[in-house]
């Protein structure tokens, strides 16, 4: 039985439709990118996938559960994390404490009023983990806000990692970034995504990080999906090389 | 800012308790009321400081807990310590309703909302005659089923300074909970915060209800430090005067809005004792202090030390 | 009087409200509209533009250099304090201009108090200002129906200046994106000091105005400013479009309803406000920030 | 704590001109420090601007004869400006710090509700001058509390009184939604009855009411005979002026409660016409208030108003209550205050031992133009004794 399954999923805008009855399935584990020219509606699709936009239509099951009504919050305490196209971190707190609070995310008595030192030192402990395998542990104490644009993609990955998430959404995590470090992300997020028991959605524009992450890919072309399977089927499918590389109609 | 070292914070608060049997009365009597303008300001920079919701209406929690607890002692005689708590809870409770309106806007939105409330507050006030006594208000409150000893003005001051101890401990214990770590969170981010699975709205509104039940013990102390509750309580001068006590002192630290409290308080008070025109120095103050003090007070102290 | 007399008699009174009250408020809209700052001083502006309003006409003995003495006063004033204190404080948070129009209140209320004593001051309305006209054979005083007029013609005034001329197309744009203004190479500093000096005017004409009703008095800042953010709010912060809506949803509001259910009434505009905000937080035609 | 400057306050512009002592003080003794916590600045401003300049008035005579029982009289002015918040504040520290124990000229009826349940713990006594509120001298005396101005009731006794021979026999009432309003009217209501007129009804405009055009409608639509209005200070100009350019007084007489300059000289020619009830003129033709009317305008260059003559009066109570136990203790002089007669400058005088209320005469007044004065002013056209205007013990109304 899959993890998420999403039937007919539909966003519109009046008679523009942004997705147009995508069926999406993912289990445990799988790791899958979601590939398409600009505007092919693949932040729309996750954003409904992740509960912060409502659906026109279709309907979304996750770990057998009815999600479709659930908002933003209620999803990602069912194990459902992400990072967005504009990195959303706390600018204000410590790289450290950002983490943190991901690992807090987890704990049982994550809303205490009161005390809770002792969960807080050992979120703490897991924080400084995942910072050091995405390679920030030296800039712990510095504000997030203060940290390079790169360094704030990567922080948010590590804030979602550090919710232990069933299923990771990954909103263009390399984008703005350099070459250089864009391969020094795909390293890093290659080690972590075989590490943590999580499946992982990618969306990405840079193929050479999509082929180097995920086996399997779905390719999105004007809200329809045009093709989903391994990736190197899909490399060599011509309707995606029609969509993609040829006489865009 | 990150608030300061509690245990500083305590030990001053401790020597300001101590002071009442060194100080000549008059003196211990304005101290008295300068620690409970100290509570009413750091019941807001829980709003302002740390969630970052500027409210117009903090006289609104002010006012109603003073006249809870003003009423529990003048007709029931309730006696005082449950008074104030009972008044704060009170409080609390009208909080979460108008806290759930409130919460849902931001800004000057949430500023204007939380000024409407405590507007509507004096118009019912002023309006209910048979309970509030209406525009005389309600005068000759006890210090209800104290011991002399406590009932006394030394007495009396150190269970303010107890309550402002406790209530210190209250707030930076709840800003460094988890819960209080999530209220930062919602205020740095709120599309984070939805992500780690938590409902912004909700989450404010915790802060929102603790901020009212403080306020509420702050003006429930009132009442029993003055023995007079009326309609002016409510006014939205009183809330601008508690918000310039916070952003003076500097939001965010606690102590510092508690230190603007103080400053404002005696400012005020002995500049009015010397001149007529004390407003006109008053104002001069406090343009000076946001254009060299950027981050108020405890900024300057930041700086300096 | 029967009824359909008394109706319109409300009405018109209900309209002269309306239009002190958009006077009022107009000034506060477009200081949050471009600077997205909340004045705390509008209240003592307000009644200093009452005070040199009539002083002017005490001494000059002309109601029309009241109009102009008055608001001229308060730009000059605005603009100075703008250039010395303000401008130092737009990269900082909106606590900062909260604190320092609110020293300003304090220091300029008691300025007024200083130079003008702590009596009410008033000035005699010229005759031609002060006759009644008989509306369905009521007395209904002239002076209300020149409010009328001028809240009228300053409201197309301003809507004209702001959508069609290139000053105004300047304001709108440094409300909405200061940043891409000022990359189009506009000087919005400039911009901001004419809108300080501009609402700080509007605000000293709705004072000379009302003097002759309210008479300049030193209560007059603090109760007026409570009305003033009431119907920003519910009008929306920013638009000036719901300035006159709010001006006049209120003006009828408390006309009608302090003639009906005036118990009601002072918590009436409240719960009026509250019912609007919660509905949009935005106000009526605001944007939400 | 600070060091107590000596207090010289700034010569503010509507301040008097600084006191220049005419004869030397001759009296030596300890000063007799009197405390007056009142509205400098704020909405009230303009009435604690009076009380403010009596007191200077009273001090200067007071001390070129030599002060009370040889020390000479020290106010200590402090501004509360009306909050009773500030009113306590500032009284408490002048009687704990400043050693004083008589407190005057305090403002709004809920700063004097405030500070009269602490006077018997502070010791300390007060002399009502400004206050109204006809609770004041009945459910919330205390026993340190006296009042030598004349009460909202009584002035609306007065006015009733000359109204019996009035043509006018329906009334309408008009006032704001406070306490002093109501009970003001609820006052003036139950005496029409007594005088066998009638109330065909009242509106309270709710507190900060501006623009009082719907409730001028109001009053056109009732077409009452007379207008009854308990309207003061901003509120009161506010209404005249406004109800003057809807032409309401050619239409119907008006009648208040109590006549102030301070409210019908800035309504000017609005005001011309209005009867009402007086706490105090200037035109009371007898010796003691022409001499004092004199030595005011000699000093201020300005007519008396309402509450500079309160405020002289209240302090010619102290004066001869202080002379009379020959003491300024505050048990002495309260003993002394009780059924203490004098001549004052409003007429005989006597304070009642049961509630504190100065039994006074009553005024009644009426807005007219007088040849050497640039506004109008109100001459006095009836007055009325002691016993006709004051009300039962304790009672803040009529039966």
């Amino acid at each position: 039985m899959s993890l998420l399954e999403c039937r007919g999923l539909t966003r519109a805008w009046g008679a523009f439709r942004a997705v147009d009855g995508v069926d999406l399935d993912l289990a445990e584990r799988e790791i899958c990118a979601v590939i398409g020219p600009n505007g092919a509606g693949k932040s729309t699709l996750f954003a409904m996938i992740a509960g912060n936009l409502r659906k026109s239509a279709g309907t979304v099951r996750f770990d057998g559960e009815e999600v479709s009504q659930l908002s933003a919050p209620a999803l990602a305490s069912r194990g459902v994390a992400r990072s967005f196209q504009i990195t959303a971190i706390c600018p204000g707190l410590t790289a450290l404490e950002n983490v943190r609070l991901g690992v807090q995310a987890r704990q049982p008595l994550r809303w205490r009023p009161f005390g809770g030192s002792a969960a807080m030192r050992e979120g703490e402990t897991r924080a400084l983990h995942w910072l050091e395998r995405l390679s920030l542990a030296d800039r712990a104490q510095t504000p997030a806000g203060e940290l390079a644009h790169g360094d704030q993609r990567l922080l948010e990955v590590a804030v979602a990692l550090a919710q232990e998430p069933r299923l990771l959404i990954l909103d263009e995590p390399t984008q703005g970034m350099s070459v250089e470090e864009t391969r020094r992300t795909v390293d890093l997020l290659h080690g972590v995504m075989a590490e943590a028991a999580t499946a992982v959605l990618l969306v990405e524009h840079d193929l050479d990080v999509v082929f180097a992450l995920a086996p399997r890919i779905v390719v999105l072309h004007r809200g329809r999906k045009i093709a989903d399977g391994p990736a190197a089927q899909v490399r060599a499918d011509d309707a995606v090389q029609q969509a993609y590389l040829g006489g865009l109609d | 800012m990150r608030p300061a070292d509690p245990r500083l914070v305590l030990l001053l608060i401790a020597l300001a308790g101590v002071l009442a049997f060194v100080l000549p009365g008059h003196a211990t009597t304005l101290l008295t009321e300068a620690l409970i303008l100290a509570l009413f300001a750091l019941s807001l920079d829980l709003l302002v400081g740390h969630a970052r919701l500027t409210s117009f209406g903090h006289a609104g929690p002010w006012a109603l807990g003073a006249y809870l607890a003003g009423a529990m002692m003048l007709s029931w005689g309730v006696p005082l310590p449950f008074a104030v708590l009972l008044a704060g809870l009170g409080t609390a409770a009208l909080a979460i309703p108008i806290g759930w309106l409130c919460v849902r806007t931001g800004g000057v939105t949430f500023a204007m909302l939380s000024l409407a409330f405590a507007q509507l507050g004096y118009a019912v006030v002023v309006k209910w005659n048979a309970v509030t006594g209406g525009s005389d208000g309600l005068a000759g409150i006890p210090r209800a089923g104290l011991p002399d000893v406590l009932a006394g003005r030394e007495g009396y001051h150190l269970l303010v300074a107890v309550f402002l101890a406790a209530a210190y401990l209250v707030a930076h214990g709840f800003i460094t909970s988890p819960l209080g770590r999530i209220v930062a969170a919602v205020r740095e981010n709120e599309q984070r915060a939805e992500a780690l699975g938590h409902d912004p709205r909700r989450i404010r509104l915790t802060v929102f209800v603790l901020s009212y039940f403080l306020a509420g013990i702050a003006g429930a102390l009132y009442a029993g430090f003055a023995g007079y509750v009326s309609p002016e309580l409510f006014f939205w001068t009183v809330s601008g005067h508690v918000l310039v006590m916070v952003i003076l002192g500097g939001a965010g630290t606690l102590i510092g809005p508690m230190l603007g409290a103080l400053v404002f308080f005696y400012a005020e008070h002995e500049l009015s004792a010397l001149t007529e025109s004390w407003g006109l120095f008053l104002g001069l103050l406090f343009i000076l202090v946001v254009i060299f003090a950027p981050r108020g007070l405890m900024g300057l102290v930041r700086r300096t030390s | 009087m029967d009824p359909l007399t008394l109706f319109t008699l409300q009405t018109l009174n209900a309209l002269s409200l309306s239009a002190l009250l958009f006077f009022i408020s107009l000034g506060l809209t477009l200081i949050f509209g471009i600077m997205r700052v909340v004045n705390f001083a509008h209240g003592a502006l307000f009644m200093l533009g009452a005070y040199v309003g009539v002083a002017t006409q005490t001494a000059s003995g002309s109601f029309l250099l009241s109009l102009i003495a008055a608001p001229l006063a308060a730009a000059v004033l605005g603009l100075a304090f703008e250039r010395c204190a303000l401008s130092r404080l737009y990269a900082r948070e909106h606590s900062a201009f909260l604190l320092v129009t609110f020293g300003l209140a304090l220091a300029l209320t008691e300025a007024i108090r200083l130079i003008w004593g702590a009596d009410a001051r008033q000035a005699e309305l010229p005759d031609s200002l002060s006759g009644i006209v008989f509306v369905m054979d009521e007395p209904f005083p002239i002076y209300r129906l020149l409010l009328i007029g001028a809240g009228l013609a300053c409201a197309l005034l301003c809507w004209a200046g702001l959508q069609r001329t290139r000053l105004g197309l300047l304001l709108r744009a440094a409300s909405q994106n200061p940043t891409m203004t000022a990359a189009l190479g506009n000087d919005v500093g400039r911009v901001r000091a004419a809108v300080f000096a501009m609402a700080c005017a509007l605000a000293a004409l709705g004072g000379a105005l009302a003097a002759p009703l309210l008479s300049a008095s030193l209560g007059l800042g603090s109760n007026v400013i409570i009305d003033a953010f009431v119907i920003v709010m519910i009008g929306g912060m920013g638009s000036f479009l719901g300035t006159a809506a709010g001006s006049l949803l209120v003006g009828f509001a408390q006309t009608f309803g302090n003639y009906y259910a005036p118990e009601l009434a002072l918590g009436m505009t409240y719960a009026l406000m509250i019912a609007v905000l919660v509905v949009r937080p935005g106000g009526l035609f605001g944007r939400v920030e | 704590m600070t060091q107590r400057i000596a207090r010289r306050p700034l010569a503010a512009l509507l301040a008097a001109p600084a006191l220049v002592g005419v004869g030397t003080a001759r009296a030596q003794g300890q000063p007799l420090k009197i405390g007056v916590p009142t509205a400098m600045t704020g909405t009230w401003a303009a009435l604690g601007s009076q009380v403010v300049r009596s007191c200077r008035l009273w001090q200067k005579a007071m001390n070129a004869e030599g002060g009370l029982l040889g020390r000479p009289i020290e106010f200590l002015f402090e501004d509360t400006q009306g909050t009773p918040a500030n009113c306590l504040r500032k009284a408490q520290e002048m009687v704990e710090r400043d050693r004083v124990n008589i407190l005057l000229g305090l403002m709004a009826s809920s700063e004097a509700l405030a500070v009269m349940p602490k006077l018997a713990e502070w010791n300390a006594l007060f002399i009502s001058s400004v206050n109204g509120a006809g609770s004041i001298t009945a459910e919330s005396w205390v026993p340190n509390a006296f009042r030598a101005n004349t009460s909202g009731p009584m002035g609306a006794r007065a006015l009733a009184l000359w109204l019996r021979n009035s043509p006018q026999t329906d009334f309408f009432s008009l006032s704001l939604d406070y306490s002093w309003g109501r009970s003001s009217v609820e006052t003036f209501e139950g005496l029409l009855r007594g005088i066998g007129k009638r109330s065909i009804g009242n509106v309270f405009a709710p507190v900060g009411t501006r623009d009082y055009s719907s409730f001028i409608t109001r009053v056109r639509q009732a077409n009452p005979q007379a207008l009854y209005i308990a309207l003061t200070g901003d509120d009161g100009t506010a209404f005249l002026r406004q109800a003057a350019q809807y032409r309401l007084f050619e239409r119907m007489p008006v009648v208040t409660e109590t006549v102030d300059m301070l409210f019908t000289r800035p309504a000017g020619e609005a005001a011309i016409g209005l009867v009402g009830g007086s706490r105090y003129s200037f035109a009371y033709d007898i010796p003691a208030n022409n001499t004092f009317v004199s030595r005011f305008r000699a000093e201020y260059n300005d007519l008396p108003d309402t509450y500079d003559g309160e405020q002289w009066q209240a302090c010619e109570v102290l004066a001869a209550a202080i002379r009379k136990a020959g003491s300024t203790e505050t048990p002495q002089v309260v003993a002394a205050l009780r059924d203490l007669e004098l001549n004052s400058i409003k007429g005989p005088l006597k304070i009642r031992a049961c509630d504190g209320q100065a039994e006074q005469q009553g005024f009644v007044v009426r807005v007219a133009r007088r040849e050497g004065f640039p506004y109008p002013v109100p001459d006095v056209i009836s007055t009325f004794t002691a016993a006709e205007v004051t009300p039962a013990c304790r009672a803040s109304n009529f039966t």
